[in-house]
């Protein structure tokens, strides 16, 4: 009998997120259906079944725990909640976490956190980048000097993430960081737009989720404030923030995780082939290619690589445990020609693992909505690892003394 | 003809002051506490302890500290969410603060912390009656919501605003197996239903629910409204805050305060009122029909092979519909449809 | 000085759009002692409903006009919005009369859970477009007395009369109607009511057909500024404070409660927020109308809580 | 019956005047209350007679006048300083507890005489269980008495009205007190019924020598069973003495009594 | 007798599916007639109103047995609106007026069903105010504010406003000073002569029920022990004894009355 290698899917295809939930399931299930098209992982057939998390944490733990039972052997939580509850468990369990571009910035310090992997980049990365491309802009990060930029985050600890490398580059720079929260669900902003009207920072850079991104945005219609000087993260840079805003988010900026919206791109072009092609679609046909669906994608070829690294050591065409994938992941090696292979030319950089870097990678490039869709306007830029490396191992450290952990030693890596 | 009332003559008060009067009702209840505590831990999976179970108890405890204010006292509460952060963080604050301190104690104090912030915002209720207090104890939620998210000490700095525990021991039992982790629970909200059940069934309790049914009257026998509405807060968040720190420390491990949003409190409610109000065993109920029903109604329609959206439609939808279909069949919940089935039980097989 | 009209102006729309809602609330519990909570869902109900009609009205009457779609999507919306005050009083209501306020609203709570799977079964859960063709660039008034003038949204503008307008209607019909005094006789006693012969199953379609009404004009407003998706249900619970500030009972105060907790709102974020780190405004509403109500417990209107042996 | 000792004044009405905005609902009423006498108030209907019970017991505050009892004056009564005096009382419009059950709605008028704290009840181990036990005999001496022990669990709210009367005097006696305010007691009672009840009021009265103010319609018993009697008509007071002098009385009669029976 | 307007036969009533309270009540009344309701606490009297204005569901009450007749047509299916339509009005037990209405608010809704125009309701109205004068000096104050002797009369009022063919009183005496008791039964007979109103009064007075009604049915726990001409029951020894209070001859002193009575048990 066919060997089975299962993946759980954490997904929320119902309630509030429903809109950014859905593309994002529909392109991590096309690409598990497609690895099976292209012949499993190395033979090993791939097969999956999601959870409906409804972005809620108990609601998380439980299609966690329900998921692990049928020999889940790899996690992605896709909300920070579910993240932070999950991060207890997964030691436990022995079963690794892969959260690219969210959860905490720094379970990127594998020496501490053994489990995590903010593959791709954590909102440290998303933040230095910004501020990057606003000194590009400004002409040089001197010119950043005095300037002020204002932070309209979502009340949560996904909102606050950024706001330490903020004011770390902020000093820097010297320039002002001005922090404006906005409360959970954030259908009412006019409050913290009537202060940006009035103190007019030079930038702001949004820091939302779902239904706050499309209504900052309205906003800032309403408030007149200049949409091109708007900078989201790659959580607010996606078709369903700015649909219904229409031509009042023209100009507004996003960075991407590396992607953006790809339509055109090689593994875009082989999915709707082999899958939608076969009447095996999971979503409609015109979603396939949209920012987040292609978020999915890359957060599935991510989970299914580990396997295949794991494979590399524990045995080709073997199905992979926990553990092993946790291997996997800390030493994955995917090269530029691995990944034009996979069909992500143009679409990913390298990527590649250890036991002390769990992120593998820290580039990005900015787009912009020109009204219809998501197009680039930057060339790739990449975090800076001196600034970010300190916070992270601060951070972790405080964590480690929290729960009494020891850094991993050289023997742990090796393992 | 097994049921049966009569025939059990009891021969002085204190033996009809028990909590179960009724032998069968005793026995039923003994051997399921006896189940709990010693068959469960072998039959039950993984999944159902830290899935089903554990959140259950938790909530269950909870749900008898709400119970408390609102189904005993008649304080309507949108509170009880930011109550259990605050057992929750000020646990956490004790734990990681003072070094060797119990977790035991820690949830204690936890509760003691929530205790206080209870009476604060039990205050109000002195002047404001019925759905009116809902908006000072949704000031409490939405202030701890805030407070928990901006003030950093509470969280011991940590820049998300979120904060995790170290491994749990009791008298140095370390608690990490997800049994041992339900048999803590278990063994915690036992004993605190039954203090919960003594105290309601004492003449606190009787203040409790005077002031709830007529407090007019209440005060004319000589009951003090601002000492029945008060304690009532008091025990209520003390339950209500160690549930929170029990969901913190043992449930989630690491949260942030999100997790103690206004949907719990509202999910609380609505524990304590679909399970029946001014009942402990109702809390109970409640929080089985709230917790469980949408998971086995999810599993029913992953087996079923819909759609993972279609299914959590229909998951709420069917899950809406019953909470009516059970309104209708007793609107005093399910704690009080099972004392009638009990009732009709008593006449079997006689109709009436 | 600018700034803080800027912000008062901002804060009386912001109130509006949340009587809009509120008022939902009251006319149910006005007529029936039912705190609807549900009214949430009722709104997002409602505002897919007409977002999604009008989206498929062209496919079916061929003519692309705008109007024509609008029109026909607001006509079908209400009359599902009818529909479902029948269904809700036949399956619901009518078999709990007699019952306290918390075991109604329990009811309500399963209706909410109910429309909020339903709704999404039957309409999708993305986001949608309603677009009755609301102004949205910013107004500035006295520009010759501020620099950079006093910016009003007009889209805001818009809502607010509206919103006034459907409560000047309302307040109407409760006060110089004797279907009005009926209804305030449901409220107090379900069974008296029905022993002097008013038929409560019609009172409570009347009502809720009426209260889907409201929750359908407060979506196509809140839709067309958010978009419709389901964070609209969520816009309840900001009317929350000022229903209990206005009283429950009372239709003008969910107005005046409205434009209180807006201003209130506004002003505290701006003004003390910056303080205290921000995000303050939420809870500063609850405590607001905390306030007001130690000083008049019944809120503003609401009719005085009786307590007599 | 042995001659029962009519004691000195125990409590004494002065010059109590009670409005509602517009409403006079007591202008100017003074009377006293003597121990061990059952004293009855009557009067047409919104004449004030529960309303001057709610000032006695602290749940209306009149405007003017004051109470004395037992030699203590007050301007203002306190609901709890009243009872703990030992003025129990019952309601005209029911105001029982009416999710409780017939035992704790008469337990709760033993609330003041229970001790314990909060944790011995918690725990209800010795102390407090021991406190229930002795309350709780007290208590079925009365349900006895008062002829309900098949409803003793029964929520009152289901039992017919004439029994919840029975309750609420139930709930008053449980507080032993010394004055007893009984407002209409027999409203919605049978010949036979109100029989009993007016034999039970005599008993109380003689037997524990309570003092007894009682409002009742049917005269037939007022006059029966009462030592003095006060009238009053739209808050006045009208009339005030034994029950041969008031029947005589003219303008009861016109106010009141009207001319038959 | 006379053409039969209610028909009560066997009627069985349940609340909350276990407590069995009538086990069998027949009862008719005639057209234009006044029947009392006599019995003890709890002898099912409010019941059995409640049964036949259809006003058991809100109580969690059902009939489960028996007939009910309302000129002949079966009436157990139908709401009380529909009742009230038929002319049937009931006032409840315990008044029940709408607290936050004026005195006057409540009075009016009472005329709620009514078709027959503003100034038919007004005549009504005044007509209510002429029976209870005290009504119209409170009209204007909330209910909940009014004595228990006003709310009484608030309800009665109220009934009498739907101009009603049928009455179904409970307890119309509960709380009413001597002359306006009187007043009450004097309006009953004035409406029964006049209007030819019928009424079906459950009433713990025996003594002035049995002087204006027509016919009487004695209940005792769910049973109908005993019934007849009223002037027949006036003369019956048991009655005497114990719904009269005049054991042998003349009324007894209720200071007098030594032992407590133990009301005799039917063995019906
Ligand atoms: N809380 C109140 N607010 C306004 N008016 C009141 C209030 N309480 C009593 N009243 C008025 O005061 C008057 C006396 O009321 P009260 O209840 O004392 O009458 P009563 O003598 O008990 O009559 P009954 O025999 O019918 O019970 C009535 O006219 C009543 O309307
Ligand atoms: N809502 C209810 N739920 C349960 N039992 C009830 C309910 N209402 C009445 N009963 C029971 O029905 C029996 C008859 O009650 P009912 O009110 O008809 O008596 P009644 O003759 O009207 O007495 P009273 O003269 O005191 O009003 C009583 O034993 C009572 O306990
Ligand atoms: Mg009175
Ligand atoms: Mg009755």
């Amino acid at each position: 009998q066919a060997k089975e290698q299962f993946f759980p899917v954490l997904v929320y295809r119902t309630g509030a997120y429903a809109p950014n939930g859905v593309p994002w399931a529909n392109g991590y299930v096309d690409y598990l259906k497609l690895t099976n098209a292209r012949g499993g992982i190395n033979g090993v057939k791939v097969t999956f079944e999601e959870c409906e998390t409804g972005y809620a944490t108990d609601k998380g733990v439980e299609c966690y725990e329900r998921l692990k039972g049928k020999g889940a052997s790899v996690f992605q939580p896709l909300s920070t909640g579910i993240t932070f509850a999950l991060t207890e468990k997964a030691p436990v369990d022995k079963i690794p976490l892969i959260t690219a571009g969210y959860g905490r910035s720094e379970s990127a310090d594998g020496n501490v956190f053994k489990w995590n992997f903010p593959l791709l980049g954590t909102y440290w990365t998303a933040a230095d980048v910004l501020v990057q491309q606003l000194a590009k802009r400004e002409g040089g990060a001197d010119k950043l000097k005095g300037k002020k930029i204002a932070l309209v985050y979502h009340d949560s600890p996904y909102g606050k993430e950024p706001i330490p490398l903020l004011q770390e580059r902020g000093k820097m720079h010297g320039f002002e960081v001005q922090l404006l929260p906005v409360t959970h669900p954030g259908v009412e902003q006019k409050a913290t737009w009537l202060q940006i009207r009035q103190q007019r920072p030079d930038y702001v850079l949004l820091w939302g989720w779902g239904v706050m991104n499309s209504a900052a945005l309205k906003e800032a219609v309403a408030t007149g404030y200049p949409r091109d000087k708007m900078y989201g993260v790659w959580w607010a840079g996606a078709e369903p923030d700015v649909k219904d805003v229409g031509d009042g988010a023209k100009g507004y900026n996003a960075i991407t995780m590396q992607h953006g919206a790809e339509p055109n791109s090689k593994v875009v072009q082989e999915i709707l082939a082999q899958v939608h092609g076969k009447g095996q679609g999971t979503g409609p046909k015109d979603e396939v290619g949209s920012v987040l669906y292609m978020r999915g994608v890359v957060h599935a070829m991510l989970a299914v690589e580990g396997v295949r690294r794991g494979q590399d050591r524990y045995g080709k065409g073997k199905v992979m445990t926990g553990e092993q994938v946790r291997w996997g992941l800390e030493n994955l090696a995917l090269d530029q020609k691995k990944l034009d292979g996979l069909g992500f030319a143009n679409v990913l950089r390298p990527i590649s693992t250890s036991c002390a870097d769990h992120q593998g990678a820290n580039w990005a490039r900015m787009h912009q909505w020109d009204g219809k869709a998501w197009r680039f306007t930057s060339d790739w830029l990449q975090a800076d690892e001196a600034l970010i490396k300190p916070l992270v191992k601060q951070a972790a450290d405080k964590y480690a003394a929290e729960k009494k952990l020891s850094r991993r030693d050289a023997a742990d890596c090796q393992s | 003809m097994l049921y049966r009332e009569n025939g059990q003559f009891k021969t002085s008060y204190r033996a009809d002051q028990q909590i179960f009067p009724i032998a069968q009702d005793k026995a039923v209840i003994g051997a399921l506490v006896a189940f709990a505590f010693l068959a469960v831990p072998f039959l039950a999976s993984e999944y159902l302890f830290r899935a089903i179970l554990i959140p259950f108890l938790i909530l269950s405890l909870a749900a008898i500290g709400l119970n408390i204010l609102v189904g005993y006292c008649g304080q309507i509460s949108l509170g009880t969410g930011g109550f259990m952060a605050v057992g929750a963080y000020a646990a956490y604050n004790f734990l990681i603060r003072i070094d060797g301190m119990p977790m035991l104690l820690a949830i204690i104090l936890g509760g003691l912390c929530a205790t206080v912030v209870g009476v604060l915002f039990g205050i109000p209720s002195l002047r404001i009656r019925g759905l009116y207090l809902a908006v000072a104890t949704l000031a409490a939620q939405f202030f701890t919501d805030w407070a928990f998210l901006r003030i950093k000490w509470f969280t011991n700095d940590s820049a998300s605003g979120s904060v995790s525990v170290s491994e749990l021991s009791l008298f140095g039992w370390v608690i990490n197996t997800p049994i041992e982790k339900y048999l803590f629970c278990l063994g915690f909200v036992v004993i605190c239903a039954l203090l919960a059940k003594n105290l309601v069934r004492s003449h606190i309790g009787r203040e409790w629910m005077a002031m709830r049914d007529m407090d007019v009257a209440a005060a004319v026998i000589g009951i003090r409204p601002v000492y029945a509405k008060l304690t009532a807060f008091a025990v209520s968040s003390f339950f209500v805050g160690m549930a929170g720190a029990l969901w913190g420390f043992v449930h989630l491990g690491s949260w942030e305060p999100a997790a103690f949003n206004i949907n719990r409190s509202f999910d609380l409610l609505f524990m304590i009122i679909i399970g029946g109000l001014g009942s402990i065993m109702g809390s109970f109920f409640g929080a089985a029909f709230i917790v469980v029903l949408p998971i086995v109604l999810d599993l029913l329609g992953v087996a079923l092979g819909f759609d993972t959206a279609l299914a959590s439609h229909l998951t709420y939808m069917i899950f809406g519909a019953l909470i009516v279909f059970f309104l209708i069949v007793e609107p005093h919940g399910l704690a009080r449809l099972w004392s009638t089935a009990k009732e009709k039980l008593r006449l079997w097989p006689f109709p009436h | 000085m600018g700034f803080f009209l800027e912000t008062l102006i901002g804060g009386l729309m912001a109130g509006m759009l949340y009587s809009l809602i509120a008022l939902g609330f009251v006319l149910i519990f006005k007529a029936s002692g039912v705190f609807n909570f549900a009214q949430g869902a009722m709104v997002l109900f409602a505002a897919l409903a007409m977002a999604r009609f009008s989206e498929w009205a062209p496919g079916w009457t061929g003519s692309d006009s705008k109007l024509l779609a609008n029109l026909i999507g607001f006509v079908l919306a209400m009359a599902c919005m009818v529909a479902l005050a029948w269904v809700i009083e036949r399956f619901v209501l009518g078999k709990l009369v007699n019952q306290e306020g918390i075991t109604l609203l329990m009811a309500t709570l399963g209706i909410t859970y109910f429309l909020d799977g339903f709704g999404q079964t039957v309409f999708g859960s993305d986001i949608y477009k309603i677009d009755i063709g609301m102004p949205k660039d910013p107004l500035f008034l006295f520009e010759s007395t501020f620099q950079g003038g006093v910016l009003v949204g007009q889209e805001d503008l818009f809502a607010a009369v509206i919103a006034a307008a459907l409560v000047a209607l309302l307040a109407a019909f409760f006060q110089y109607t004797a279907t009005g005094r009926a209804l305030r006789a449901v409220a107090d006693d379900h069974q008296a009511a029905q022993s002097i012969g008013i038929p409560l199953n019609r009172i409570w379609v009347i009502v809720w057909s009426v209260a889907g009404f409201s929750a359908l004009v407060a979506g196509v407003i809140w839709g067309s500024k958010l978009g419709v998706q389901f964070s609209l249900s969520q816009v309840a619970l900001k009317a929350l404070p000022v229903v209990i500030l206005g009283g429950l009972t009372s239709v003008p105060g969910a107005i005046i409660g409205g434009l209180l907790i807006g201003v209130g709102e506004k002003l505290s974020e701006v003004y003390i927020g910056p303080m205290l780190g921000g995000g303050i405004e939420i809870w500063f509403a609850y405590v607001m109308a905390l306030g007001f109500l130690l000083v008049r417990p019944q809120g503003l209107f609401g009719e005085k809580i009786i307590d007599r042996v | 019956m042995a001659e029962r000792k009519i004691g000195d004044v125990i409590l004494d009405v002065q010059n109590i005047s009670l409005r509602f905005g517009g409403v006079k609902a007591l202008t100017d009423i003074s009377f006293n209350v003597r121990e061990h006498e059952i004293r009855a108030i009557i009067g047409p209907n919104g004449a004030g007679k529960s309303s001057m019970l709610n000032c006695i017991n602290g749940v209306y505050t009149p405007q003017e006048g004051k109470i004395t009892f037992r030699g203590q004056t007050f301007s203002h009564m306190n609901s709890r300083q009243v009872a703990e005096m030992g003025v129990a009382r019952t309601f005209q419009n029911l105001a029982l507890f009416k999710g409780m059950s017939v035992i704790d709605n008469i337990m709760s008028g033993r609330n003041l005489k229970m001790k314990t704290n909060l944790f011995q009840q918690a725990i209800r181990w010795g102390a407090a269980e021991r406190e229930e036990s002795e309350h709780r005999a007290f208590v079925e001496r009365i349900i006895d008495f008062l002829e309900i022990q098949a409803w003793r669990k029964t929520p009152v709210g289901r039992l017919p009205y004439g029994l919840q009367k029975r309750v609420d005097l139930g709930r008053a006696l449980a507080m032993e007190p010394q004055v007893l305010l009984l407002d209409e007691p027999m409203a919605g009672m049978n010949v036979e019924e109100k029989q009993d009840m007016s034999r039970f009021i005599l008993d109380v009265n003689d037997e524990f020598g309570t003092t007894i103010v009682l409002i009742e319609h049917d005269m037939g018993v007022v006059m029966d069973i009462s030592d003095r009697v006060v009238v009053l008509d739209y808050g006045k007071k009208i009339g005030d003495g034994t029950p041969s002098e008031v029947r005589s009385n003219e303008d009861v009669i016109s106010a009141y009594l009207g001319t038959s029976h | 007798m006379s053409n039969i307007l209610l028909n009560v036969n066997g009627i069985e009533v349940i609340y909350n599916h276990v407590i069995l309270v009538l086990k069998g009540v027949s009862l008719q009344v005639p057209e234009g007639q006044v029947v009392a309701l006599l019995g003890g606490n709890g002898a099912g009297k409010t019941t059995t109103l409640r049964a036949v204005s259809n006003l058991l569901a809100g109580e969690r009450g059902e009939v489960t047995k028996g007939s009910i007749e309302l000129r002949g047509e079966r009436i157990e299916k139908l709401s009380p609106a529909q009742m009230v339509d038929r002319g049937v009005i009931q006032v409840m037990e315990g008044r029940h007026c709408f607290a936050h209405l004026t005195i006057e608010e409540n009075l009016m809704t009472g005329a709620y069903t009514r078709q027959d125009g503003k100034a038919a309701v007004a005549q009504t109205l005044e007509k209510v105010y002429a029976y209870f004068p005290r009504l119209k000096t409170r009209r204007s104050s909330q209910a909940a504010y009014t004595s228990g002797g006003e709310q009484q009369m608030c309800a009665i009022g109220r009934a009498l406003m739907a101009n009603p063919k049928m009455v179904l009183l409970d307890e119309p005496s509960m709380g009413l000073a001597p002359q306006i008791v009187e007043e009450v039964f004097e309006i009953v007979k004035d409406l029964n002569t006049k209007e030819k109103v019928t009424f079906l009064l459950a009433e713990q007075n025996t003594n002035i029920a049995l002087r204006y009604a027509d016919y009487g049915y004695i209940l005792e726990n769910g049973r109908v022990v005993m019934d007849g001409e009223a002037k027949a029951l006036r003369e019956n020894e048991d009655v005497k004894e114990f719904y009269l209070g005049m054991g042998g001859g003349d009324r007894k002193s209720f200071k007098d009355v030594k032992s407590y009575k133990r009301r005799k048990r039917w063995l019906a």
